[in-house]
């Protein structure tokens, strides 16, 4: 079966390393959180200038001076610590954050990503994106495999304005986990339930099969 | 000290005037000058120029100015939650320069501090990039950006002083500082104004020779976007 | 939260090499990584190049290292107030690179930030400049600056806590904060090495994730180069 | 009679107007601090991270952590605030230092001035005085018309390495004030008792006179 969003966010999780910093994306990124083992010590950062994130506050206890990058309301844990916005992308550029989670409209097999425009429909504009995946190193994608219409999102050529080139490394759907090769997208995990040719079929760019896929564990 | 005490926003925004450009701190709700963004719709200043990372919701911030008509084009980085500004932005009637949040900051704050351009890594390849200079460093591609150019800055801290030194509160920090000192004029709007001594000369954010009036916001209504919350487990 | 702390000087210098670059934080001796100046002297390392604002005193900061002839490059503003240095750098024994105090900070903070060269209006015309790209910019020249590369930052707070976080106090704070991360590894010497969570999140200096080790100095001498004093009137 | 440094100071005291940012040079700048107007508000501004600089402190209560550009302990004033070296480049460079008063080695008549280096014998450094020179859009050079052998500082061509080109507006010396301008240093006054043609000799570079020229009032 399909993972759902959080099934997403679960597999991401598994991929955040003791001693992260981690930045996380609007939608499926922010869940990831939530997942992180909780053996290892880990940081979150959100670009509109706090490190260290806690969990939502208990009702009643918000602060409007206190939110995310998706201007939901936040709390902050031992050690955090605020900042402008210069600071802020200063961690980012500076290759001080070690693992940015974000969504995507659209991956292409070279790293391309699109996330942030529709022309003549949608223009929400690119907020951090642009510079998380000009910089970061250890990029993950978080997204759903096809459209609502049912047509692929891992493509040969993004059709969509791009957000970076040649930035992405990883790749998790609600179907699969892709790592982006020279060759194309190469298959390493398969959705509980998802078939190699349900991928295949789900996939417009170039995908790379080699040996037994197996199953995500989350 | 040099007193850079107004009595109130009508004093703190002498000498705007129509076609100006203006830098507003905040991101999305949190952190935006309030009284002064009122004190604009008041004043019905038509073909502003803004630079903020985002464009007010419908009805609060910016989206107060875009309602009017009074906007005739935005530096943005994120410029979701607001219908009235997708349907300007789509029609054509609005000018929108959609920028990477980090370069949004960093023209700002090469404004302040005297640096002509900056070489960020930030849209290369991207549409962003369109018709600027690039150039390759080490093997990485970068874009050429240049400063800002602003006639005023409107900030909002949470507390300063009348020599003009500000402190920022959590996230509400944000963009104000780095807007701060890059205009010709900065306005600085606070929650609190203290008498000068009382603020630690350590804990000071931004010194008050990058502001040039400051005076206290009568009320701060601090709508939250997104209120998000977590139940006790009982 | 990351833990950073590490048990003594010993420890927080592991990795260190001949040959290597090191940024020093300090302006004069004010502010200067004392604890781990001296563990360079006694590691006795040789042929380093040393990102510093100032060279110390003959017996006293950078000036124990130069009296040892450890290092083979210094990287300065300004180098007064210092015999041996000048005896060996008019000697030819050392290599002094000396750049404008401005530029000097913004090459750290480059660094710190992810830009690979600035353009500075600093040292236009004079012999800083020769050999390095010029551009105008609205009719005013500057000069092109790389960031530095560095390998080893040493820097000096005042408090910090074991998440990294730092803070600074008066004139001390110098060139310490656009050193921390402007390096490959970031080592943070405290006064006072506090509790997580003390530190008020709204007025730490430097967020912890500049820093890769923390440790609290045995001792500080704080020497003052200039006791300068006015009499009480009676 | 000509000027000594504390006379030169107060001279230069008197360009302080109200609500002026200033930066001080080592050495007779710092002079000028004690010399300001008391009716009026004035900030100093040190290059190593200072706003809002006070007189130097009590005996007994010198902190080593508070010292100015010449390593000078000092105090703090109310609104008084402290920053790192990169914002305190951002005051200077950004212009938002309104005066800036400093020393020089030689000054010519197209406004460079050399105050940091002299080939093969010494060499201190330009510490932030390149960047003040190259931003400050008001200079004023503080020092004396001739040097020890009594050959004149005040030149056509400046012989020692620059600290900058074309900044030098105002030159203030033990024997004159004098103002740079297109077709040489114009002489503004004259210090007590000191001739026209006492300064003729003293200046290699072109001199302007025209009219009477008076006696500096200190």
């Amino acid at each position: 079966m399909a993972l759902d969003k959080i099934g997403i966010a679960k597999r991401i999780a598994k991929e955040v390393q003791d001693g992260y910093y981690v930045n996380l994306g609007i939608g499926i990124p922010t869940l990831v959180a939530n997942y992180v083992r909780d053996d290892i010590e880990v940081e979150f950062q959100s670009e509109n200038g706090v490190l260290g994130m806690g969990p939502f506050p208990f009702d009643g206890e918000e602060d409007a001076d206190i939110i995310n990058a998706g201007k939901q309301t936040i709390t902050t844990l031992p050690g955090a610590s605020f900042f402008d916005s210069a600071m802020s992308f200063s961690m980012i550029r500076g290759k001080h954050v070690d693992l940015t989670i974000l969504g995507a409209m659209e991956v292409s097999e070279n790293g391309d990503i699109a996330n942030w425009k529709i022309p003549g429909k949608m223009v929400k504009g690119m907020g951090g994106a642009m510079d998380l995946v000009a910089s970061a190193e250890n990029i993950i994608v978080a997204m759903m495999h096809t459209n609502k219409a049912g047509e692929s999102k891992i493509l040969k050529r993004c059709s969509l304005p791009l957000t970076g080139v040649g930035c992405v490394k990883k790749i998790v759907t609600n179907l699969a986990v892709l790592e982006v090769t020279d060759k194309g997208f190469k298959l390493l995990e398969r959705a509980p339930g998802i078939s190699v040719e349900d991928i295949k079929k789900a996939t417009e760019g170039t995908l790379i099969i080699e040996g037994d896929i197996p199953e995500m564990s989350i | 000290m040099i007193n850079k005490k107004v009595a109130n926003v009508h004093e703190a925004l002498q000498g705007v005037s129509d076609n100006m450009t203006f830098m507003l701190g905040g991101f999305g709700l949190c952190g935006i000058p309030e009284n002064s963004i009122n004190e604009l719709v008041k004043l019905n200043l038509k073909g502003l120029t803004c630079i903020s990372n985002n464009a007010g919701v419908d009805d609060f911030g910016l989206g107060l100015l875009l309602h009017k008509k009074q906007i005739k084009k935005m530096v943005s980085s994120y410029v979701g939650e607001n219908d009235e500004f997708e349907r300007q932005m789509l029609s054509g009637e609005l000018d929108v320069e959609l920028i990477p949040q980090g370069t949004l900051a960093e023209r700002c704050r090469a404004a302040q501090a005297g640096f002509p351009a900056i070489y960020t890594p930030a849209g290369y390849g991207t549409e962003v990039a369109e018709g600027k200079e690039t150039r390759e460093f080490d093997g990485k591609m970068y874009v050429l950006e240049h400063a800002f150019k602003a006639d005023f800055a409107f900030v909002k801290a949470w507390k300063g002083d009348a020599a003009g030194n500000l402190i920022f509160k959590g996230t509400a920090r944000n963009f104000n500082p780095v807007m701060c000192g890059a205009a010709k004029i900065t306005v600085a709007e606070v929650e609190e104004l203290v008498p000068v001594g009382t603020l630690d000369p350590n804990q000071i954010h931004i010194p008050g020779i990058f502001v040039q009036r400051i005076f206290q916001g009568e009320t701060y209504e601090k709508r939250i976007e997104q209120r998000t919350v977590r139940q006790r487990s009982t």
